[in-house]
């Protein structure tokens, strides 16, 4: 594990979530890393969607640090308003999406907006949904990517901005949501399934442990019955990840 | 005053026009737009707004917005009204104000608490079929403020790139204002397909070509991704904001200064790059 | 199926496609769009159509359209059935199809007969105001069919020219088909923000430079008017419209030959010329 | 009146419907003609809409079949989507539109749609609405062209495509439109104007009385206490019509 940095795992998980002919919204950093990598093996045929209103066959050629970069621009294969890339959303046409948060809860609720109580009166005020409340309210597949702190993993979260499960059950289908919710949940210690909308840890990752994840995890930990370790990236996946971040801008982050 | 500005969400957003307004001491602005990463931030921290109307507001490169916080957290220096949305809800509210509809019905945010708190939504129930619906009103802002690539003196401006909302919020808006590289009106007129905006909707046409900096303008020059990292650093506490809005805005008497004071820095982005010449067929 | 086709309005009309359409004996359509000409009406007279969703069915030069008159006042060739639309009620069905809106809600057609006669429609009041408005449900074509003046392989293309509702057309439908003269993928690519619609829905781009006549394409070919008014006087009995297609459809197998059919005529309307080439800032 | 045709009286009357700094739903042919000659005139800053998308500040050089011929679209101030016209006049920002119609009633109320009881099964199956009825519902002034026909001008028409006045009274506001109704109805005998949304005989043309009028006309006629002749239009007003129409395509139809 020494050599494998905690991003590069969750990069090489994250592709496996992209089938091959899907259309996926993006995002930046880690998931970008993800829909690149997923094109370059299993996926070739997968379409990126950027929120601002790009359509990309091919990921741009070098890192980007936002979606809006000048390399994402230059030979997209559309260009053009958001709502053309949102409609796709509400039209059903996405499969899967990519979204982080500051917090998320059992039923994979996110919550980016404001920490306490009040949202107009926050601890603190964070940034906001972005197009995450979008692709969480209306994509086939939420993809969560985060790192496992015990104040992220929470019982609840502050805010609901982005609709996991609620609480639970058949919540999205009473709430109107026609479809979707977190199918993975990908953190810095291990991956989580869903199951009637509720977090089951099915792997921890090389140097964790179920007990690991469970003392950083801020809700009663459920463990699926074939929990086991998450199996580390083979050397071809680890070096089109290297390839595409050399400096480890995006994948060895704070270690 | 409401302003629809930063539109294109990450790129091409028209700081000089903020700039400039905090130059000009401007109060109780109301800022709407998606994304506009560290303007919103610096307008705020200003003390110039009353009201944001956004699906986002920080910095994309560091996260956070300071001076956001402050507001939000201490009330400082002012207490703000926020009106979240998301991406595609604030979308179609512009859109819904550009073809003034009175609102547009949508299953984005139902069971987010978006919708709960935003006092400008209504759940409803579709009139069709009974499901579940979020009914966002129109937006239909004061004034829309674009960066494009090049415009004539007319108003006509072409605007390369990702669009974001900016068509819908120039077209949502009561009046436009562009800021971009002024050429003659044939090389925008002669495709008026490329115009972004009706010039009829264009209350003036300002040349600044180097309008977005930090943020980056597709084929004029990068993003200056560090300075958003500076910006964040220096701006934790209200002082040092004071201080970065000292030397950056109000120490600056205008955007041609501001260019200059960034030197080679401001080369360093593949600056002035203009448009490579077209290939048609002919 | 249903097709919208047409939907630039008076130019950019894909004539080639509908006279396929006529020559494979396609049955039991439903043609949508605004105002396509005698596009619908040679389609309606060909017995090719079930259900027609439009704001305007004849002939812009000559007034009355013969086959769509046969069809509703006799029966002839077949019944068929009509939803009346209004050019902006249309364009609201198939922005609602492209955002994935269930409808849109507009002030539009109160009080007009269309409002009553189309089983679509539902007359509501706004849970905002209370005020009167008109439920226009969105339309999701099964294919969009749109002619342009160029594409690349892939169906990244490029229309000139008034859009009407072809972009809304393009995103609504589940799939597009292009007609253009195909150019290599940098022309169009490269300033991406030209695509009128995502290559990813395209699912065949035919080269058809000529796809257009009578009708005009900007920059490429003119109108023939004249031609319009020959259908009209030629079709005023169904051995006349019979007549009619037979020399110009089933007449000839495809569009080169109709091109060569109008010989001079097609010279005669500029036709061949390409794009200017564009002056852009360097 | 020998040298002057129904044709140009009507053009020279409707332009003078447009003032100047108006933003106007143009239309084809007589109307067309109308907006260049107020263009010419009184009303230099006048703006022209046409509903497939263009708006131009300048009428195009030639005379136009239809409005998406290549010279209305060469130097068009701006081109694209119809939503963005037709969304100007939802949003109450269009003045004035020009629309016809095969039958017209005393209330101003068009057809366009089918002559017949049964729309469904007509007697004649007319081409329908276009943008009529939109910029009959939105607008803020309606202005109406019409040849002159008992046929043509009814007590009630059989199908309302294009909304008037409805039954008269405040029966816009009842079916909710916010403004708008014909200010003006113009034909090949006389001018009406609209009272309480009656259609009220102001002038009948050279050649024409209120006798005429009343022959051809199929409902009561209302005539205003202060009827008169129809002005003829000033010598440059035909030079500017003519100089635009100089075969008489349009404005000498049927002579």
């Amino acid at each position: 594990m020494t050599d494998v940095s905690a991003g590069e795992l969750m990069v090489a998980q994250a592709a496996r979530e992209i089938r091959d002919g899907e259309t996926v919204f993006v995002g930046m950093r880690l998931p970008l890393i993800a829909f690149v990598l997923a094109k370059k093996t299993h996926a070739p045929s997968a379409i990126g969607l950027f929120e601002l209103g790009i359509i990309r066959d091919e990921p741009a050629g070098e890192l980007l640090y936002t979606m809006g970069d000048n390399p994402n621009v230059e030979n997209a294969l559309w260009c053009g308003p958001m709502l053309a890339v949102m409609g796709m959303l509400q039209r059903g046409e996405v499969q899967a999406g990519f979204i982080g948060g500051a917090e998320i809860d059992r039923h994979g609720n996110l919550n980016t907006t404001a920490i306490g109580a009040d949202r107009m009166h926050p601890t603190v005020a964070l940034p906001g949904s972005g197009g995450g409340a979008d692709i969480a309210s209306l994509a086939h597949r939420l993809i969560v990517i985060m790192p496992h702190d015990k104040r992220r993993l929470r019982e609840k979260v502050d805010f609901i901005t982005s609709p996991g499960y609620g609480t639970g059950g058949d919540w999205r289908r009473r709430v109107g949501l026609v479809h979707g919710g977190p199918s993975v949940l990908i953190t810095t210690l291990g991956v989580f399934r869903f199951e009637d909308g509720d977090a089951v840890l099915a792997s921890y990752h090389p140097g964790s442990s179920v007990d690991d994840v469970r003392a950083n995890t801020g809700w009663q930990l459920r463990v699926a019955s074939d929990v086991r370790e998450t199996e580390l990236p083979s050397a071809e996946v680890l070096r089109i990840i290297r390839g595409y971040d050399p400096q480890g801008f995006w994948t060895r982050r704070g270690e | 005053m409401s302003i629809a500005i930063g539109c294109a969400l990450e790129p091409a957003i028209p700081f000089a026009f903020a700039h400039e307004l905090i130059r000009q001491r401007k109060r109780d602005l109301t800022l709407i737009g998606p994304i506009s990463d560290i303007l919103f931030d610096q307008l705020i921290g200003a003390g110039c707004v009353a009201r944001v109307e956004a699906a986002w507001v920080g910095n994309v490169s560091a996260g956070l917005g300071h001076c956001y916080r402050r507001a939000l957290e201490q009330g400082e220096p002012r207490r703000i009204e926020v009106r979240d949305h998301s991406n595609f809800s604030i979308g179609q509210a512009l859109l819904a104000g550009a073809i003034g509809a009175q609102y547009i019905a949508t299953k984005t945010l139902l069971g987010s608490d978006i919708a709960r708190t935003n006092p400008t939504f209504k759940e409803s129930t579709s009139p069709f079929d009974g499901s579940k619906e979020l009914l966002v009103p129109a937006i239909t802002p004061d004034l829309a403020v674009l960066a494009c690539q090049v415009a004539d003196r007319d108003g006509s401006a072409e605007l390369q790139g990702p669009w974001g909302v900016s068509y819908e919020a120039a077209l949502a808006a009561k009046s436009a204002i562009v800021l971009a590289e002024i050429v003659p009106a044939e090389i925008v007129v002669r495709t008026p397909n490329r115009a972004i905006v009706p010039a009829t909707k264009v209350v003036a046409v300002v040349h600044e070509p180097g309008a977005c900096h930090p943020s980056s303008l597709s084929r004029m020059y990068q993003r200056d991704h560090e300075f958003f990292h500076e910006y964040h650093r220096a701006t934790r506490t209200a002082l040092g904001f004071d201080r970065w809005i000292a030397e950056w805005v109000t120490g600056v008497p205008d955007r041609a200064a501001y260019l200059r004071k960034l030197g080679p820095r401001w080369d360093a982005l593949d600056a002035r790059v203009k448009f490579a010449p077209t290939t048609e067929p002919n």
